[in-house]
């Protein structure tokens, strides 16, 4: 299974509304569970997240989880799924850069807490690099992206939990 | 041979290309808007790359996306289909800029010939006539005075122009000024760019194009004419090959097509459009430096590909063909089917196809990236399939291409085929008293 | 199973309105639960408890299409519609006639009865007369096809009503 | 030419015909069974009987039933396309007794050469060589001394065969009395004749046929060649013209079926089989008298329309070309798509189709009669497209089939696509070293 596959299937289970799916088929499965919170007229509602679990596909190995969010980028959809956090996402397609130069610390790592317009990465396209800003303060929860990896427009590439 | 290539652009094209590409072994990356996540050639390729929004202008015409895609890809060429960037200069400098080939023709001839009143003067200079008319004028003053000198009616025309669009006919000098205003306003609109020039209006002509194909070196083929005078608002409804005219007609605007594709050592695929009156004199109107959306009617008339040949010249590999090779046989008509409601105005209607089977059997071609379960996305222009119908000679090709549309389903959007349908059963459409004026004419 | 196929069946168990829907076949299975709250008439937790099980059926792929075949001869599918009559059936193609010959009455009217083997109506096909039987005892009811008129094969003739 | 006809046939090539009578403006008839009630060809028809239930025996082989359909609806002339009564001399008897035109050549033609060892004698009467063999025999004890005189190994062949059923290769005398019996009892099985003949085994030869029309006044032309040496069991799967073969070696052969067609003053289509061995000498083997699956290839390689050509020559008009403006261009490759699983013995699938979408694209033709939501009647044969790539040569034809192989979806059933492209990939199929024993050799 590709990863437009697991894409298409998310999106199609976020359409479809409903509250787990799961998808087992030789030596793969996927299990998703959706937020009670996804609706949000529902008062009650533990904040389960949105899970997913992937095994035995190698395309998946690694990052754990980096492709599998539709790209929305510039649009807050990401709330349905995680209602708590928000996704930074690729506004240009390029080359994800964690540090500004390869000797030294990344801008962030994992439980950094961000000021709005704290520099998170790069990005470099057609040679220029372009930095990219948290839009909002909060802790960084995730790194969906390695460094050096090459980014399409709407990719998820952080994901913070707002203050 | 190329072994991979990037595709900037969406649609039946980009499947087209696509095509092309897989029977040449070359991979395929597409580049795609959010809108297309779910199009048949994102579905079908190699690779896929999300390079912006559904506004075209943040993805399809995202030039620094689109160079970035193709970079981190490893795609060693671009193909930019028609429309979008595929007449931008500047995005065709770019992609050299970058060590990615462009497949089309040079920057500089793009300039040269895309400016419509330059391209006139480079006709004259290679001996190929235009319809008398003037350079681009500056004031109304000057209008008034070009007008006079080449005798009404006249046609307005933008520097920048295509597409119909900064057009507009003036019968006499009191009508000038007003429509003078107006084109110059759709052209700024349309091309950012309000300069006009004026032709003398050729009436009741036919609109006949010339497909050449050059080396960039100044070997320059042709694979004979289309004949598109089925327009609507100077939108190409329906083409066909070979025209209705005769070869002693046709014979010279082939040749004064290769004439000015060699004069600017034209490479890749062109077409070079003509006016043809009723006694047979052609004048050059203007030059397209892309694959035409028409092209396979000349595929299926002379059994080339032309964009596999497209891929072989920007290759660097020269024309595999030469002109003695290159032969029609039969007749080829291919209808546009877009997604709008020909019972209202031809009003653009996206939506979800909710069922679709395709016409089938002897002689038929299908060219859609549409499927059952497909959405139209609002956002690009309305045309979902081309369907083009091949037969020994005119007469089996129009009953052909009828009972093919009528074999057609589909469901869930309205189509422009009852339209298709109803040229097809006109009477004059059928013994070939085609002229730009048709629709208008016989139609409404 | 293809994504597609997938995302149809949600978009079924979507419409379906159900519960939970379970789907396995082979080393393939797939599970689906949705939120009572999703349905706002479920939401006091009155659950139908609608389980779908499907196993190694790969018929289920497809929508239900409605077998719509009305002709049937010598079956009698007609009493779904009409439970107690039956039809009587052309058993080849050909012209129906009513009656022996031009002049004469026709063999049965509505309203007739008719025993086991009484003649209903002759049909000729290749200038051969067929005489058509009723197969049961019983009441003409309806005459469906009207005199001289051609009649495909299973094409319904008469409705008799049994004794 | 005629108003209305009737179409006794099914599945794929009933729509063939209707597509060819609709271009020719002839109103049509469908006679179907009650499993084919929404089957394209009904549901496209302009007119549909039904003519029994869902076996064959009751509905498409039901003389009468189909007779009276074709008098009670009016239409002038019967198409059976190929299989149930296409080959049947007593169905197109029994057509001219009830003034129904029978789309075929004359009843005495079929009888004729329906039987293979009449057929065989007919060739030999007409110059036209065929494998050393026999006269159909009638013990053991005559067999024996045929095969010895023949010389092993021999190919036993039902007089009334087809199909591949009563044949069997017979390697040495200790086989010949097992192989006999049980070819006698396939072909009293399958035609209700045992007759047996016998012929020396052509090893590893080339299935090469002709494809001629008559006009049975004893003018012939033909259309050059097809090679259907890709078999399975005796079943062809994929055809293509023109052979690999040089002129040099094919020029004889369509020669020789010119001259067999014209000895029994042929009228309409029909094909001459042969078997051609390594050192070009080619055999006659047998002669089908009906249009064949597979001549969509030669349409596309010629252009013309062979199913009107027959309905040209049925209405009495003669042939509508001169053997001179026959040409062929480019190549033609088909592939019979069955529901059936590659993966398991190519066991029949019948079942509902899910979800459907045909190739499109340049050189692509596709014929088929199955829709998305058509369920795929168990009664008959398990042939749901052909799909047919052209282009200029063999070597851009293949890659052109497979790309379009694989942009073929068809959901609910297995289909022999699969199997497909393993020959496409094949090396041996890709040079052009394929001979009947392709398959069972360089695949298995």
């Amino acid at each position: 299974m590709e990863i437009k596959d697991i894409r298409r299937l998310l999106d199609a289970v976020a359409a479809a509304d409903v509250n787990e799916f799961s998808y087992e088929t030789g030596d793969f499965k996927l299990t998703v569970r959706r937020s009670l919170r996804s609706n949000p007229d529902l008062v009650h509602g533990r904040s389960t997240d949105l899970e997913i679990l992937c095994r035995g596909d190698s395309s998946l190995d690694s990052p754990p989880v980096p492709d599998v969010i539709p790209n929305l980028a510039g649009q807050s959809e990401a709330s349905s799924v995680t209602p708590d956090l928000y996704e930074v996402r690729a506004p240009i397609v390029g080359t994800f850069y964690a540090a500004p130069a390869p000797e030294v610390p990344p801008y962030v790592k994992v439980g950094d807490r961000v000021e709005e317009g704290t520099v998170l990465c790069i990005i470099e396209a057609m040679k220029l690099m372009n930095e990219i800003e948290a839009e909002r303060a909060g802790t960084v929860v995730e790194i969906l992206v390695r460094n050096e990896e090459p980014v399409e427009y709407g990719q998820a590439l952080f994901r913070i939990e707002p203050q | 041979m190329f072994k991979k290539i990037l595709i900037a652009n969406r649609g039946e094209v980009a499947l087209r290309i696509l095509r092309a590409a897989r029977e040449l072994g070359i991979q395929v990356v597409v580049a795609y808007s959010q809108s297309d996540e779910s199009s048949l050639p994102v579905l079908l390729a190699d690779e896929a790359i999300c390079i912006g929004p559904a506004p075209a202008s943040k993805s399809y015409l995202n030039v620094r996306n689109l160079l970035s895609a193709a970079i981190l890809t490893g795609a060693e060429a671009i193909h930019p289909g028609y429309g979008f960037l595929a007449e931008n200069a500047e995005f065709a400098q770019k992609c050299e800029e970058h060590n990615l080939v462009f497949i089309g023709p040079r920057p500089e001839s793009i300039s040269q010939i895309g400016d419509k009143a330059n391209a006139r003067r480079l006709a004259l200079q290679a001996g190929v006539s235009v319809a008398p008319g003037s350079d681009p004028f500056a004031g109304i003053e000057e209008a008034y005075s070009i007008a006079e000198s080449i005798g009404y009616p006249v046609m307005l025309k933008a520097s920048a122009g295509g597409g119909g669009r900064g057009m507009r006919v003036v019968h006499s000098p009191s009508d000038l000024r007003r429509q003078v205003q107006r084109a110059q306003e759709e052209a700024r609109a349309s091309f950012g760019n309000p300069e006009l020039y004026m032709e003398r209006l050729i009436e009741e002509p036919k609109h006949v194009e010339i497909q050449v194909f050059g080396d960039g070196q100044g070997e320059v083929v042709h694979f004979f004419e289309r004949d598109c005078s089925i327009q609507r608002r100077y939108q190409k409804v329906l083409e066909e090959a070979p025209s209705t005219l005769s070869a002693e007609v046709l014979s010279p605007v082939a040749k004064a097509a290769v004439r000015l594709a060699h004069y600017v050592k034209y490479r890749g695929a062109g077409t070079c459009e003509f006016l043809i009156d009723r006694e047979g004199r052609f004048y050059f109107s203007e030059m397209n430096t892309r694959i035409q959306v028409e092209h396979p009617v000349t595929e299926m008339v002379t059994g080339f590909d032309l964009v596999q040949e497209q891929f072989r010249v920007a290759a660097g590999l020269g024309l595999s063909l030469k002109q003695g090779q290159i032969k029609t046989s039969g007749h080829a008509i291919e209808v546009r089917v877009n997604a709008e409601d020909p019972d209202s105005d031809f009003r653009p209607c996206p939506g979800t196809i909710t069922d679709l089977h395709w016409p089938g059997g002897p002689g038929i071609r299908v060219d859609s990236h549409v499927y059952a379960g497909y959405r139209i996305p609002p956002d690009y222009d309305s045309l979902i399939a081309k369907i083009i119908a091949w037969a020994p000679t005119r007469d089996e090709a129009i009953p052909r291409l009828r009972r093919a549309l009528e074999e057609t389903v589909i469901d869930g959007v309205k189509t422009s085929i009852p339209f298709h349908l109803r040229v097809l059963d006109n009477a004059f459409y059928q013994r070939g008293a085609i002229f730009t004026d048709f629709v208008g004419r016989r139609m409404e």
